[in-house]
C-alpha cells in the first residue's frame, strides 16, 4: 500500500520540516507525491506553487519546481505560469487563511476561470504560522487567540464556495484517510480545468490545544468522527438524554462536483 | 404415554421463578433486591406474576438498602422478600447481622444465590456460614419444586420464630427449570407497624437483651430443626448413608438410587439428634456437599465420624460426574467402566465478550492507549481486562474501583495515570461514598463512569440512572454529572463513547487535571432494556487495506473476510449482529466501513 | 513614417516589440488603454492577455508567467500601484523580471482619477517594505514612453529586478506624431543557466552579481521563495547570508548604473539656475527654459529619465556650477527632497510644486525661477 | 434412569437461541407427561460466550445436568461448540449440528499469517467416531423457510425425528414458547427441519472452505526504517496510536519512535501512511 516510492521526491537536506509535531500537513504532502508518481507526472514540467502559511511551506520540501509566493496569491502566480506555459502541470498548495481569507478573491476567480490548475486547500481551521488566530473556516464557537470567547462568525464551506464559483472539479479529503487522498489528488490533477480539493488537516499545536481537541492522534480520529456517514449515524442515535455536547459539523469527503471544463 | 397427557397442576419453572411463586403464595407484600447473577430473575418473575401490583417491588440501589427496605416492611407488618447474589449479602450483612437481633414482625426472607463454579462472580463464598454467623435459620432447596416449598416455609418459620430467614440457592438451582406444582397467589397481609423500641432500637442496652433473645431463639430453632418436615430421611441400603443438601442431593440420588439419604432442607441450626439417629442406622456416613465442608465440620463436631471433602472437591460446582467419581473413590459405588466418552477434537476457546456495539469498548481503548492504571469494577466492562482491550488492572467488589484507585494513587507505585472505571449502576451502588472520600481527602483521581442506563451484566435491570422502576414506570433519573459535581468533583464531562476522539480527549484531559475529574460516557446498552439495532455497517472490500486496526475493538461482528490484501486478511462485518455503532468507521483509515444502505453499493471513488 | 500615437498605446507597442508576451492587469483610469491594447495585440503575437481580479493578482500572474520564461508586464495607476507593492518587493527579493507601468493620477486614495499627478514617485522607491533595489523610468513624451518601456524590459530581464515606468495621465493620454522606425528599442535577453540542472543554484550570481534564471519547465528544478534565502534558494535566517543577499541585490543594480541611469539637459554648461523636472512637468520646464534662454537668461534644465536610481553624480556636478536649482514637480515635494540630499548645500534648492490635478505650466516654472532669482537678488 | 428417559444437550453461542430451543424441547417433554429438568448457565456466558442447556426427561429426574457420555442427542447450533460438547454424547448417540461458524475475536489472533484459530469443519471425518451425525446448514434452511433467525428451530425439527415426543406436543411447545410474531417462521422452520434429509450442508461447507483460504503463511515480520532526526516523538505519537499491533513506542527521551514488538508487525503500513514527518518506512519482508 505504501509501495509507491515518494522519498526520492523529497528535498532530504531540508528535513526535518518545520511543521509542529502531529501536524497533518505532512500526510498530505506524502499523498500528493504518491499521486504525482502514480500519474507519472513529468517532474520537469510540474510546478508546485504555494502562498504563505504552514501548508504553503510544504512546497519547499518537494524536490521539484517549487514556488513559495506571497500571502494569498499563490493562485495568481499559478494562473500566470500556467497560461504562459500551458504544458506545465501546476499544482497549488494553500491553506484556509491563505486561500479563503486574504486569497479568497483569487480562489473564486480561479474557479470561475477554470484554468487547468489543481488547488489543494489544507483546512486546519486556523492561522498556524502566526500563532493560532481564527481562520474563515473556524466554526462558530471555535476558540483562537483572536476569538478568545469563541468565534461568532459563520464559517466558509470551501467546497460549496468553489462549486458556486465555477470550479469544474471539487473534492474533499482528509488526512485521516490518507489513501483516499492519493486518488482524489490524482483525479484532481488529471482533470482538465480548475480542480479544487479541500483537505481537512489538523493543527494540534493551536487549534487542537485551544479547543481541547487533543493532539494529532485524536484529531485524526475526530476527522473520522465527522465523516458524513459516521456523523449521521451518531446523530440519529438515541442517547440517555444527558447533557452531551453537540458534535462538530459533518465532513463530506470524496468528489463532490465534477463537470467537463 | 399419551401425547396430549398434560400434567395440569405442574409447570416448568426455574428455581428463581419458583421462589417468586412461593413468595406470592406466601402473600409477600414487599420485595426488594439488587440484581446479581444468579438471583436476578426472582424479582423479575415476581413482577410478571403480579399484574395487579399487589406487591411493592423495587430494585434497590444496593443490597444494604434492599434489606433495610425489606426489614422495615417486615416490622411494618408486611411479609418481605429480599434477593441478592452471594456477594451481595456481604453488602447487606451489616443489617442482616443485627436483624437477627431485632427480629421481624412479618416474615422476612433473605435470598442469597450462591455461585459455585463462579459462572459470573468474583468469588465462590459459601454463604451457609453467614447464616450460622448471624444466627438465622438457613434453608436450602434442591430444585425448583423445593424452591417454591421452602420459600413458603421460610416465611412461616420467620414469623413463628420472629427472625429473618436465609434462603440459599445456587446457580444450578436458580437457573435450572423443573416441574413445580403451583397454587394461587395470596394477597399480602398488612399487619401495620407496632412501636416496640426495645426490640427495634439497637442501643447497647436493648441489644444486650436481644442477644439473649437471639440465643434462646436459636435453641428453639434447633429443636424445630429436629422435627421439621424440611428434613427428610430416605432409608434404603444401610451400608452407606449420605447426608446432603441442596443440589448435591440430586446427584447423590441419581448416583446412589438405593442408598440411605438424610436430605436436609433446614441446615442451620442443624438437627443434631436427627443426624445422630441417621448415622447410627447406617454403617458408613458420607457427607456430600458443594463448596466448603459446612455440614461435615459441624457433624464431626458432634463427634460423628463422617467422610466428605476427602472425596469431593471443595472448589467449583459439583455435577453428576464429580459426585459419581467421588462416590466411586469412596467405594460407595461399584467401579464400573465409565462410558467411553467421545474425545473432543481441539476447539477454539470462546471467552465472554463485550457485545457488538457495546458502549464500553471505546473508553477502554482510550485508557489502554493512555497507559493508565485502571482499577475496575463489577459489570460487563470487566471484560475489558481481557484481549484485545486489555485495559483493566483490578476488579474486586462492587464500588471497589474508586477506593482502590485512591489507594494506588497514594501508594506511590503508579507513575501512570490512575483511572477508576465503574458502571453507572455500580457507582450508584457503592461508588458514591468512595468518590466522596477522594474529594474530601484531596486525591488526584479520574473516575470513568460508564453510563449505559441499565444494569447490563445481569440482563438490563433498572437502576437509579435508568429513569424507570422495575415495573417500567417512569421515575426520577439521577443526573450523574450533577451528582458528581455536587459531591465536589472538579469536573464531570459527559461524552459519547461512540465518539472515539471525544472519549479519548475527555479521558486525556481528565487524567491531566488535578483533583477528582469525572468522565461519564453516555450511550444506552445495546441489549437492554431496548435492543439497539441501527443500520449495520459493511466493509467496502476494495477499500480495506487489511490493517486490522478495527479488530482491536474485539467486536464480535468484525471478522476476517476471505479476501486478501498484500497477503493480509481483509475484514468483513457480520450485518446480522452489527448494531451500527460506527466506532470501527472511526478507526478505519480508508473509510472502508460504511452504513449498509450508504455508499457500499455505489462506490464513487 | 510617423503616426499619431497615444502614450499608452506606444507603451504597448514598445513592450511587445521588446518581447513582452504576457500581460495581466486590472482596469483603472488612466492606464486602461494599455490593457485594452494588450488584449487586442498580444494574441496576435502568440502572447497571453489576462484580466485579473485585482492588481495583486495581476502582478502575481505576471511573476508566475515570468518564472515560466515569458517577459511580462502589468499596468496600473496609483491605487492599483499601491496594491502591487507587496509583489514588487517579492519580485525584488526573488529576483523575478517584470515591468510595471504606473500611469500616475491625483491621489491619495481615489483622488483625481482622470487628472495628472507625479505623486507616486516616492512610492515607487519605497512603496514596498524593506530594503530593495528598484529601477524606475520616467518618460516625458510618447516617443520616450516607447523607448523607456523597451528599456524597462531590457533592464528587468538583465538585472532580474522589477522595472517601473511612471508617467502621468497627460503623457499617457497624449497623442503625438511618432516615427517608430527612428526610436531605439533596447534588447537584453534574460540570462539562462548554462550548467547542468543538477549543478544549478538559482541564486548563485555571475560576475555581474546577477544569477542566471532558468525557466520553470525546462529541466531545472529549484525553489523560489519570498523568504530570505541562500544561493540554493533555501530559506535562511543566517545573518551572514541574509546580509550578503541584501547587499548583492543593491550592488547588482549599482554596478549596472551606467547602463541604467540617464537624463537629458538643456544649457547645463552655462546655466546659473537649473530647473530639475521629469515627466510632463519637464515639458513645461523645457518651454520655460527655452523661452528664458531666448531672452538670454542663463537658465538650464536637468531632466532625469531614470528616477531610480537617480542620476545623482551628474546632478551634483551641475550643482557645483549653479547657484540655484529649482525642482518642478506635480506633487507637494518629493523628488525635491532627493535633490536637496544630493546637492547637499552646493546650491540653493527651490521647489516649484503643483498638486491640484492640473499640469504645471511654463509660467509656473518661469514664476518659480523668477521668484528664486528675486529671492537671490 | 429407565428406558423411558433421555437427555439432550443443546449447545451454541450466546444470542443463537440455545435456551429457547431447550425450553421448547423441555416443554414438549412435559406435554408428553415426563418429569423434566432443564439447566443452563446464564451470566457472563451470554456475552458472546458458550451457552449450554441440559435437558433431561423421564419418569423421575433428579440431576438437572447430563453426565459425560450420557447425552442421547446433542443439538449444536455451531460447529466449534459441537466439538466442545462431544464428550457429553453417549456411544451411539445422535449429533445434530448446523455447519454454522461463529468466530470469536480470539480466532483472529494470528494476524501476521492470517491463520484462523478454528477447528476445520469436517463432517465426514467426524462420522468416523460419531456414526449418527446429522449436519445441515440450518441458517440457510431457516432463511428458505422465512426467517434465518429461526435456525435453532430447524434443528429442533431434526431433533424431533429422534425424540419420542409427539408432533402435537412439539407444535404446542413451539406455540407456547415462541413470541407470536415469530411463530409462523418458527413453525415453518421446524417443519423444514423435520423434513430435512442428511447432508444439506454441502453448499455451506464449500462456502466456508473458500473463506478459509488464509493469508500468506510464509510471511515473516516486516522491518521498519525510522529516521530519528525527522521524527517528532511523543508530541506527535500518531504512529504509536495507529499501530494495530501495538508495535511502537518511544525511546528514553520520547523524542523518537522505537519498534517495541518487531515480530508482531504485519507490514500494514499505517505508521508510514500516517506519519506526517516522513520518518517511517515499512519494508515488508519478502516471502521466502
Amino acid at each position: 500500500m505504501t509501495g509507491i516510492e515518494y522519498r526520492d521526491r523529497l528535498r532530504r537536506q531540508m528535513l526535518p520540516h518545520i511543521l509542529c509535531p502531529g501536524c497533518g500537513h505532512g500526510i498530505v504532502l506524502k499523498a500528493l507525491l504518491r499521486a504525482a508518481r502514480s500519474l507519472e507526472l513529468d517532474w520537469d514540467r510540474t510546478v508546485f506553487v504555494a502562498g504563505i502559511g504552514c501548508s504553503s511551506r510544504l512546497v519547499g520540501y518537494i524536490d521539484g519546481c517549487t514556488l513559495h509566493t506571497t500571502h494569498g496569491r499563490a493562485l495568481t502566480f499559478a494562473t500566470g505560469m500556467k497560461l504562459a506555459r500551458p504544458e506545465l502541470t501546476v499544482i497549488v498548495i494553500t491553506g484556509d487563511g491563505d486561500g479563503l481569507a486574504i486569497g479568497g478573491n483569487h480562489l473564486i476567480h480561479a474557479a470561475r476561470r477554470d484554468v487547468d490548475l489543481t488547488c489543494l486547500l489544507l483546512n486546519n481551521e486556523t492561522y498556524g504560522m502566526t500563532g493560532g488566530q481564527a481562520a474563515p473556516t473556524a466554526e462558530p464557537g471555535a476558540i483562537s487567540t483572536t476569538t478568545p470567547g469563541g468565534a461568532r462568525e459563520r464559517s466558509f464551506d470551501a467546497c460549496a464556495l468553489a462549486v458556486a464559483a465555477g470550479a469544474s472539479f471539487v473534492a474533499r479529503g482528509a488526512t485521516s484517510l490518507p489513501l483516499e487522498l492519493d486518488g482524489l489528488i490524482a483525479r484532481g490533477i488529471a482533470h482538465r480545468g480548475f480542480s479544487f480539493l479541500e483537505i481537512a488537516s489538523d493543527c494540534p499545536e493551536y487549534f487542537g490545544r485551544y479547543n481541547q481537541l487533543g493532539r494529532g492522534p485524536e484529531m485524526l480520529q475526530l476527522q473520522r468522527r465527522r465523516l458524513d456517514e459516521v456523523d449521521r449515524t451518531l446523530r440519529a442515535k438515541r442517547s440517555l438524554g444527558s447533557r452531551r455536547a453537540e458534535g462538530p459539523p459533518p465532513l463530506r469527503t470524496g468528489v463532490l462536483h465534477e463537470r467537463p471544463a | 404415554m399419551s401425547s396430549t397427557g398434560e400434567s395440569s397442576s405442574s409447570v416448568l419453572l426455574s428455581g428463581n421463578e419458583a421462589i417468586a411463586q412461593g413468595a406470592r403464595e406466601a402473600g409477600v407484600g414487599v420485595a426488594t433486591g439488587y440484581p446479581g447473577t444468579p438471583s436476578t430473575e426472582i424479582l423479575e418473575a415476581l413482577v410478571r406474576s403480579d399484574p395487579d401490583r399487589d406487591v411493592y417491588v423495587e430494585w434497590s440501589s444496593n443490597e444494604k438498602v434492599a434489606i433495610d427496605v425489606a426489614l422495615g416492611a417486615a416490622i411494618g407488618g408486611t411479609r418481605a422478600l429480599v434477593t441478592m447474589k452471594h456477594v451481595g449479602l456481604n453488602v447487606a450483612s451489616d443489617t442482616f447481622m443485627t436483624a437477627a437481633y431485632t427480629g421481624v414482625r412479618a416474615g422476612l426472607v433473605v435470598v442469597s444465590a450462591d455461585d459455585p463454579g463462579m459462572h459470573s462472580s468474583q468469588n465462590e463464598q459459601d454463604n451457609r456460614f453467614v447464616a450460622r454467623f448471624a444466627g438465622v435459620p438457613l434453608l436450602e432447596p434442591s430444585d425448583s419444586a423445593e424452591a417454591r416449598d421452602l420459600t413458603v416455609a421460610a416465611f412461616e418459620i420467620a414469623e413463628r420464630f420472629d427472625t429473618p430467614v436465609l434462603l440459599r440457592t445456587t446457580t444450578r438451582i436458580a437457573h435450572a427449570r423443573a416441574l413445580v406444582s403451583v397454587r394461587p397467589a395470596r394477597r399480602p397481609d398488612r399487619g401495620g407497624f407496632r412501636r416496640d423500641r426495645p426490640k427495634y432500637v439497637m442501643l447497647p442496652g436493648f441489644a444486650r437483651q436481644r442477644r439473649i433473645v437471639l440465643l434462646d431463639r436459636l435453641a428453639a430453632l434447633a429443636e424445630y430443626a429436629e422435627t421439621s418436615p424440611l428434613q427428610r430421611v430416605e432409608l434404603g441400603d444401610l451400608s452407606v448413608g449420605v447426608i446432603t443438601s441442596s443440589i448435591a442431593y440430586q446427584y447423590v440420588r441419581e448416583a446412589l438410587p438405593e442408598a440411605s439419604v438424610l436430605k436436609l432442607g433446614l441446615t442451620h441450626p442443624l438437627p443434631a439428634r436427627l443426624i445422630r439417629d441417621f448415622c447410627s442406622r447406617v454403617e458408613r456416613v458420607l457427607v456430600v456437599e458443594e463448596l466448603d465442608p459446612y455440614l461435615e465440620d459441624q457433624i464431626r463436631a458432634l463427634g460423628i465420624a463422617v467422610e466428605g471433602k476427602r472425596f469431593f472437591a471443595r472448589a467449583g460446582e459439583l455435577g453428576p460426574d464429580s459426585v459419581r467419581a467421588g462416590l466411586r473413590l469412596a467405594g460407595a459405588v461399584a467401579e464400573t467402566a465409565a462410558p467411553a466418552a467421545q474425545q473432543s477434537p481441539p476447539t477454539t476457546p470462546r471467552p465472554p465478550l463485550l457485545c457488538p456495539g457495546c458502549p464500553h469498548v471505546v473508553p477502554f481503548l482510550a485508557l489502554r492507549q493512555l497507559g493508565a492504571v485502571v482499577t475496575g469494577d463489577i459489570g460487563c466492562y470487566t471484560l475489558a481486562a481481557s484481549a484485545p482491550l486489555e485495559a483493566m488492572d483490578s476488579c474486586v467488589a462492587m464500588g471497589s474501583s474508586i477506593g482502590m484507585a485512591i489507594g494506588v494513587r497514594r501508594s506511590g507505585g503508579a507513575s501512570a495515570p490512575v483511572v477508576a472505571a465503574i458502571g453507572d449502576s455500580t457507582f450508584m451502588h457503592a461508588g458514591i461514598p468512595a468518590l466522596v472520600d477522594a474529594v474530601t481527602n484531596g486525591t488526584d483521581l479520574t473516575v470513568l463512569i460508564l453510563d449505559n442506563g441499565t444494569t447490563a451484566m445481569t440482563g438490563g435491570q433498572a437502576q437509579p440512572g435508568t429513569g424507570s422502576t422495575i415495573r417500567g414506570d417512569p421515575s426520577t433519573r439521577i443526573d450523574l454529572a450533577a451528582l458528581c459535581l455536587a459531591l465536589g468533583a472538579r469536573s464531570a464531562e459527559v461524552v459519547d463513547p461512540y465518539d472515539v476522539a471525544a472519549t479519548h480527549r475527555a479521558l486525556e484531559k481528565a487524567v491531566a487535571s488535578s483533583g477528582v475529574s469525572v468522565v461519564i460516557t453516555d450511550r444506552p446498552c445495546v441489549e437492554a432494556p431496548v435492543k439497539v439495532r441501527d443500520t449495520p455497517f459493511a466493509v467496502v472490500a476494495e477499500r480495506c487495506i487489511a490493517c486490522q486496526l478495527c479488530m482491536n475493538l474485539g467486536c464480535p461482528s468484525i471478522v476476517w473476510d476471505g479476501g486478501l490484501y498484500e497477503g493480509r486478511r481483509r475484514v468483513r462485518i457480520d450485518a446480522s449482529t452489527c448494531t451500527g455503532c460506527a466506532v470501527c468507521a472511526q478507526l478505519c483509515p480508508t473509510e472502508a466501513m460504511v452504513p449498509l444502505t450508504g455508499t457500499a453499493a455505489g462506490d464513487g471513488r | 513614417m510617423s503616426e499619431l500615437l497615444q502614450g499608452n498605446r506606444a507603451c504597448v507597442q514598445a513592450a511587445i516589440a521588446s518581447g513582452c508576451r504576457f500581460f495581466a492587469g486590472y482596469p483603472i483610469t488612466p492606464s486602461s488603454e494599455i490593457a485594452e491594447s494588450m488584449a487586442r495585440l498580444l494574441p496576435e503575437v502568440g502572447g497571453v492577455f489576462m484580466q485579473m481580479e485585482d492588481e495583486m493578482a495581476s502582478l502575481g500572474a505576471v511573476l508566475g508567467a515570468s518564472l515560466a520564461g515569458s517577459p511580462a508586464m502589468t499596468a496600473t495607476s496609483g491605487p492599483g500601484f499601491s496594491l502591487m507593492q507587496e509583489h514588487i518587493g517579492y519580485a525584488a527579493l526573488a529576483e523575478i523580471p517584470c515591468v510595471v507601468i504606473d500611469v500616475m493620477r491625483g491621489g491619495p486614495s481615489t483622488g483625481l482619477p482622470t487628472r495628472p499627478s507625479q505623486g507616486d514617485v516616492m512610492q515607487a522607491r519605497w512603496g514596498t517594505h524593506g530594503d530593495h533595489p528598484v529601477v524606475a523610468l520616467v518618460p516625458a513624451s510618447v516617443p520616450e514612453i516607447y523607448e523607456l518601456t523597451s528599456l524597462a524590459f531590457a533592464l528587468s530581464e538583465r538585472l532580474r529586478v522589477p522595472a517601473l515606468v511612471l508617467y502621468d495621465e497627460v503623457v499617457g493620454h497624449l497623442r503625438e506624431p511618432v516615427d517608430l522606425g527612428t526610436l531605439r528599442l533596447s534588447r537584453a535577453e534574460r540570462r539562462r543557466p548554462t550548467v547542468e540542472p543538477s549543478a544549478y543554484r538559482p541564486y548563485a550570481p555571475d560576475a555581474d552579481l546577477v544569477p542566471p534564471l532558468a525557466d520553470f519547465g525546462t529541466g531545472y528544478r529549484f525553489h523560489v521563495t519570498g523568504l530570505t534565502h541562500d544561493e540554493a534558494g533555501r530559506p535562511t535566517e543566517d545573518p551572514a547570508v541574509v546580509g550578503a543577499l541584501h547587499r548583492r541585490l543593491q550592488e547588482k543594480v549599482a554596478r549596472a548604473r551606467d547602463d541604467v541611469v540617464s537624463f537629458a539637459g538643456i544649457g547645463l554648461e552655462d546655466a546659473e539656475v537649473v530647473v530639475v523636472a521629469y515627466g510632463i512637468a519637464a515639458r513645461a520646464a523645457e518651454r520655460a527654459v527655452t523661452d528664458a534662454r531666448a531672452r538670454g537668461e542663463r537658465l538650464g534644465l536637468f531632466r532625469p529619465r531614470t528616477l531610480w536610481p537617480f542620476p545623482d553624480v551628474e546632478l551634483r556636478a551641475v550643482a557645483e556650477r549653479v547657484h540655484t536649482i529649482v525642482v518642478a514637480e506635480m506633487n507637494l515635494g518629493q523628488v525635491v527632497l532627493e535633490v536637496e540630499r544630493i546637492v547637499a548645500g552646493r546650491a540653493r534648492v527651490e521647489a516649484c510644486l503643483r498638486a491640484d490635478g492640473t499640469a504645471l505650466t511654463p509660467d509656473d516654472v518661469a514664476h518659480a525661477v523668477a521668484s528664486a532669482a528675486g529671492a537671490l537678488a | 434412569m429407565g428406558a423411558r428417559s433421555g437427555s439432550v444437550l443443546v449447545v451454541g453461542v450466546g444470542g443463537q437461541g440455545v435456551v429457547l430451543s431447550s425450553a421448547v424441547a423441555a416443554d414438549a417433554a412435559r406435554r408428553c407427561g415426563f418429569d423434566v429438568k432443564q439447566s443452563e448457565v446464564h451470566g457472563m456466558s451470554q456475552r458472546g460466550g458458550v451457552v449450554t442447556s441440559h435437558l433431561r426427561y423421564g419418569d423421575a429426574v433428579h440431576s438437572p445436568l447430563i453426565a459425560a457420555g450420557e447425552a442421547d442427542a446433542i443439538v449444536a447450533l455451531e460447529w466449534n461448540e459441537a466439538l466442545r460438547a462431544l464428550p457429553a454424547l453417549r456411544p451411539g448417540g445422535t449429533l445434530i449440528v448446523s455447519v454454522e461458524r461463529i468466530l470469536p475475536p480470539s480466532a483472529f489472533l494470528d494476524r501476521l499469517h492470517g491463520a484462523l484459530r478454528y477447528p476445520p469443519i469436517a463432517v465426514d471425518l467426524l462420522r468416523g467416531t460419531v456414526p449418527d451425525v446429522r449436519a445441515c446448514d440450518a441458517t440457510a434452511v431457516a432463511a428458505r423457510a422465512g426467517d434465518r433467525r429461526a435456525m435453532n428451530t430447524v434443528l429442533l425439527g431434526v431433533l424431533s425425528r429422534v425424540m419420542p415426543f409427539s408432533e402435537t406436543a412439539w407444535d404446542d411447545a413451539i406455540v407456547a414458547n415462541v413470541p407470536p410474531k415469530a411463530l409462523g417462521a418458527n413453525r415453518a422452520a421446524f417443519a423444514a427441519g423435520r423434513a430435512l434429509q442428511a447432508d444439506d450442508a454441502r453448499r455451506a461447507l464449500a462456502r466456508l472452505a473458500r473463506s478459509d483460504e488464509g493469508g500468506d503463511a510464509r510471511r515473516a515480520a516486516a522491518s521498519l526504517e525510522i529516521v530519528d532526526a525527522w521524527c517528532k516523538g511523543e508530541m506527535c505519537g500518531i504512529c504509536v496510536r495507529s499501530c494495530p499491533e501495538y508495535c511502537l513506542g518511544f525511546d528514553a527521551e520520547a523524542t523518537a519512535v522505537r519498534v517495541t514488538r518487531a515480530d508482531a508487525c504485519t507490514a500494514c503500513g499505517l505508521c508510514e501512511l500516517l506519519c506526517p514527518d516522513f520518518a517511517i518506512v515499512v519494508h515488508p519482508a519478502v516471502p521466502a
